[in-house]
């Protein structure tokens, strides 16, 4: 029982979706499996690049885009399906996927006409890649906090400023951007949503060199960066109204496509207890075992929030979802650590080749900073779901 | 299976809260906790003959709703929110194994006000599974029980008992008469004054076999899912009260409610009861729709639901202060609710043991 | 090793309270062992009056009031050894210790000498009991919102108001109370300490029925009730500085009696799932050692504060300690009931009587709220002690 | 034993702690970590030679300072507050084992800059406390050693190593030179870049027996106290830089400590520390005045103290925030060494398997 209803045609569906990835990823893109996951982002960046061509000339891009002139509007259950699939075949992890999830299904909400035929066709295809520029170093997790600054000169948007936390800088060839656009203007007032290409000389990007010893994320410099007037979604001064709708579509239908990650991720480890004696040891079995329990308890509340009726059932879908993922992500790092043992404490080799357990225990720290920190999402569900008072400034 | 809730199951919902906030509130909770049949037998009436609830998801041609266990569900979550002391849970554990198992003398009786109580756990045994050891034998003219059953919930006031014993071959799940020859009962003190239980001695009780092995178990799991169900409804319910109490008491010169510190807690618990709720919510479709899933999916459900609402009551009484160690107010209730749940049916650690082989363990 | 430096005669001293205890315990009180702890104050109050008493004609109470006029002014190894027998002995259950170890520190610290004289004597033979009027209904945590009202009148101050959470107030002969004497006065000014008698018209004492079903607590109302003018303690107006000289007293030697009662309760929960299977369940078993490892912390805790530079190096003590303990004895119920297993649920018999198990689960529930909650608790360690900012107001 | 801090064991920590301040700041810590020894040879010199403070438990007339273990935990924990990069802990293990156990050849040298190493786990084995398959034989002029011992703390670098084997009747333990013929010494890299660690192969390496049985057991319970005392230390430290950042870090226009959920958990963080903190110390005094406590006392604080870093560097890494993640901020230093000690000599588990008899099961 998949548990999200399925119509007629929907096992075709799954059965061509997997069909495609067994094909694809036997072939040409062998060496892809299981490459590019979270702290793993920089590897393989050319073939990533070329898998994202392939995915958009298949037409597996946009698959869930509600507009069929740009996207194929398919159903929520064929959504869930792609997503399950493209985990389950252990794919590799988009490089395209902020455009995709984050960049179009803002354009397609607030962009122009003009600039959805401009840019939705790329980010189809998979060719071009966007990344994002909200976080601010002096900001935290407060988003609104914005001193990055944009000043209309003639035809041009010059911006001033810094991003931080910024995933695939990099590789990306766009970067919306939360800047300041009205001088003097405070918190979410006087924002605007501009779009920058990133080849030109008034931006640097800088890798983060995180507890891993590799990068995943970046700093970005705007010194005298230019995007073209007309390049702002919304309106400007609107940015702070488009940029939280953009919040809103980064949940949703992948959730379950990602627990088939973390399930593949605690199968890993479940085997190796087993090898390696700790599942002998019935108090670490007992943490096994609660580890499980709470993935299927995860994926019951996503497909109570996919339900029809999810909008009235579970309004705080998005922040409950985050906090129980973040939190069992990180729980499953020290499980796999604890079930290493005193093997935990060696790395693979040097300079500072981590352990796949190793890694999975450091990079899950940032799971319940980003994105929304644990503090941010509890704040959220007491003001806005249990209606307590917001905190006193 | 859409877990969320249809329009009908929240008219369902509504009208089942509103008509318990009416009939079942502290007071009446409280003036049942005292009665020696430990409910209010009008309500009862009301809740069974007059609107059906018990045969809510018995076929139509057995006099029921011909709904599912989901709508059933929805039921236990206002029961379990109202703490009414009442046998619904028992009688619709019966009316579902029943429904599926047995002949369907009983039921238009369950339908119709008869209290249903399901008899697992023996003396002395603190396993889980519980070990059955009633016996039952052939006799002239059919099936003979004979054996101990203790604290089997609701059990004194029970018309129809299932009651787990070993027969020639494995367990199986017989059915008795409340007024069966050879039955006795002695009621059982429980801490949860707001429930009911008795302890049974049964020597040589006529029983009808309902069914083998997959009928006890089916049982079994079908209980976990009511208990888990109804526990959702009482954590839900205390954590509102809880909140409530947070907007409105003022400490220091201020509400409670806007210490950050009590609000994280807060937005804590509600994580883990709406998470719970999924589960539960899941189970309850899956008796209907997907059995085979039980065995995994109903011990699954008990665990996370009492531990939620084990956490939930705890922290209602801490967030609360002072007033939530008297008598009169309801936190105690929702708190030995919780512990009531939680220790019986499965510990968490027995019930993580049972479900270590579907962890890959 | 007793963890406490001891000094020539302290083992005679233990051998002789010890002796006393046995010979008292196993004669005319040998029913009072282990009557009258936390969840029992209800237990027995004729024959532990006359215990108080005893104690009194023998000279144990007093022990470590600093004035040799009133008290024995023994070292803090002594007092320490003191309590330890006495819990070693399960004796019973002190009527008289909030006359003893609040009250009596208070006049010492605070008294005129008329006041020492008058009440001392009375507490140090055991025949006068104490009650404590701090805590107020609208108040919770909060102490300083002080609503009963005293106004002089001639020679008199006449009370108006009410407290709650009363211990012993049903048995007390004399009650302290701290009431706002000035009018119109805000928070901690214009509070003062007063001391009346229980037994006159304008007061009525109602018990607190718990969730054990006992009663442990009381309300108590003032309507006019009456303390004598010179029956202030420091000056009026200054009751907020004396009552919180006072708070200082709760905490100390009584420490490592505290965690001998602690370790009786675990010992028989130990020894009780050795004897019924719980003990063979691993993970039980893991919780039973980890609650005993928490008792040797605590035990460790306890040690460091009663040393000679722990001023310095310890000034968090009270804070750490009651959160500590609180808190473990909060889980101790928990584990008392996983241990029962389903007997968990079942009480002794009708119409409400139950087990130690339960009694323990059930009170234990108040050690978090009472005696200062653990909120006020760790709002204390982050303010004074980690030199964090006051919430707003 | 008075667990308190005596005025003097407060100026060995004030000039402990502003020496490590000046010479093993946080930039000195990344460049040991990034040198192939793991240290700073100068740094190591003043430690010892110059200041002593490795012969600070050794007697007098060996060259040491004749105090106790309680004053080395004092600079324990001030190492473990500065992450110092270097062989001290080891050395004043092995020193404490030959003060008590040795002759006592060795400890002059290691009062004066010699590195000390105890080698007890083997490779494959995860058991605690380790199963020993290294074997002592007798040779013509004493004994052999055969068998190896996995990541062993300062092994690579150490002068004087404690071996546990087993001789002709039981668990022992030898003292071996670094130098000795037929060691064979491999480094393994550590995710704690601050600790050095090396794999042994012994084939027939000339040893000397310290002692048997009760000297292998007490070797291993002075490394579980030397390790619980500097959890103590890098605990308080990542605490109080945790509370420094709450300080004055400013997010929503107010500073973080201003929330009081942050302030909560940074308040049970200190109750943690503190509590492990004294736990520590009782132990430390015990190694000296007591050593028949240690068996119970040692693993308690090892676990106690370990939990507690746990704990302090997990919240540390989550109230920092983003800058907590980046290599270049010491948060992750604090974790790394967290989940070093954590899953290096015992795991919890296994530890509280290991007290349980004296808990009473």
């Amino acid at each position: 029982m998949t548990g999200i209803a399925e119509a007629p045609g929907d096992a075709a569906f799954r059965t061509e979706i997997r069909d495609w990835l067994e094909t694809q990823l036997s072939g040409d893109f062998a060496g892809l499996r299981g490459s590019g996951g979270p702290g793993r982002e920089h590897e393989q960046l050319a073939e990533r690049a070329a898998w994202e061509r392939r995915l958009g000339e298949a037409g597996w891009i946009g698959i869930g885009w509600p507009d069929a002139r740009y996207g194929r509007a398919l159903s929520l259950a064929q959504q869930v399906i792609f997503h399950e699939e493209y985990a389950r075949a252990a794919a590799p992890g988009r490089l395209g996927h902020i455009g995709e999830q984050l960049l179009a299904p803002t354009l397609l909400a607030h962009g122009s006409e003009e600039q959805k035929q401009r840019f939705l066709p790329g980010v189809g295809s998979g060719e071009v890649f966007w990344c994002q520029g909200y976080s601010e170093p002096d900001a935290g997790s407060d988003l609104a906090n914005v001193g990055t600054r944009a000043v209309l000169d003639g035809d041009r948007w010059v911006v001033t400023g810094q991003k931080i936390w910024t995933s695939l800088a990099h590789v990306s060839d766009w970067c919306f951007v939360i800047a300041r656009t009205e001088l003097g203007s405070k918190r979410h007032a006087g924002l605007s949503f501009l779009l920058l290409p990133m080849d030109q000389p008034g931006i640097t990007v800088r890798p983060i060199v995180q507890l891993t010893g590799t990068s995943e994320f970046n700093e970005v410099f705007f010194d005298g960066a230019v995007a073209a007037a007309g390049d702002v979604v919304g309106e400007a001064g609107n940015g702070w109204r488009v940029a939280m709708s953009l919040l809103g579509f980064e949940r949703g239908v992948s959730t379950l496509g990602q627990q088939i990650g973390f399930a593949r991720e605690l199968e890993t480890i479940t085997e190796r207890a087993r090898v390696n004696g700790a599942a002998d040891d019935p108090v670490l079995a007992d943490r096994i075992v609660s580890a499980w329990v709470d993935l299927q308890v995860m994926r019951h509340t996503a497909l109570r929030t996919l339900g029809a009726d999810a909008a009235r059932d579970a309004p705080w879908a998005a922040n409950v979802s985050k906090l129980l993922w973040a939190n069992w992500h990180r729980r499953l790092g020290e499980l796999a650590m604890a079930v290493e043992g005193p093997a935990a404490a060696v790395t693979s080799g040097l300079p500072y080749e981590l352990t796949d357990e190793q890694r999975l225990f450091l990079f899950s720290r940032a799971d319940t900073i980003y994105g929304g920190s644990n503090e941010v999402q509890r704040n959220v569900l007491a003001e806005r779901h249990l209606g307590l008072p917001r905190d006193r400034a | 299976m859409d877990l969320s809730l249809s329009e009908e199951q929240r008219d369902l919902r509504d009208a089942v809260r509103s008509m318990l906030a009416k009939a079942a509130g502290s007071e009446a909770v409280r003036a049942a906790m005292a009665a020696p049949s430990g409910r209010d037998d009008a309500l009862w009436r009301q809740l069974t003959g007059e609107l059906g609830l018990t045969g809510l998801a018995v076929p139509e041609e057995l006099g029921g709703a011909g709904a599912t266990f989901a709508e059933v569900a929805v039921v236990l979550e206002e029961v379990g929110a109202a703490l009414l002391a009442a046998p619904y849970t028992s009688t619709v554990v019966v009316a579902e194994v029943l429904a599926r198992f047995g002949d369907a003398a009983f039921l238009p009786a369950l339908v119709d006000g008869a209290v249903g109580a399901l008899a697992l756990a023996e003396p002395g045994d603190r396993s889980w599974p519980p070990r059955i050891g009633c016996a039952a034998a052939r006799g002239a003219e059919g099936w003979l029980l004979t054996g101990s059953k203790a604290a089997v919930p609701d059990g004194g006031a029970a018309d129809v008992l299932l009651v787990a014993a070993v027969d020639d071959r494995d367990d199986a799940l017989f059915a008795v008469a409340g007024d069966a020859p050879g039955l006795a009962r002695v009621d059982v003190p429980l801490m949860d004054q707001t429930r009911r239980a008795a302890d049974l001695a049964l020597d040589g009780v006529p029983a009808v076999r309902v069914g083998g092995a997959d009928a006890a178990a089916f049982a079994r799991d079908v209980a976990a899912v009511a208990a888990a169900c109804e526990a959702v409804g009482t954590g839900r319910r205390a954590l509102e009260r809880t909140v409530d109490h947070l907007r409105t008491r003022v400490q220091f010169g201020r509400v409670l409610g806007s210490f950050q510190a009590l609000r994280h807690r807060a937005a804590d618990l509600f994580t883990a009861v709406e998470a719970a709720a999924s589960t539960a919510r899941y189970a309850a479709g899956v008796v209907a729709t997907a059995p085979e899933e039980l065995p995994v999916v109903a011990p699954l459900a008990k665990l996370v639901c009492a531990q939620a609402l084990s956490d939930v009551a705890a922290e209602a009484l801490q967030l609360h202060g002072g007033i939530a160690i008297t008598w009169e107010h309801d936190a105690h209730l929702w708190f030995k609710r919780a512990a009531h749940v939680q220790h019986t049916g499965g510990s968490p650690e027995q019930l993580r043991r049972l479900l270590a082989p579907a962890a890959g363990l």
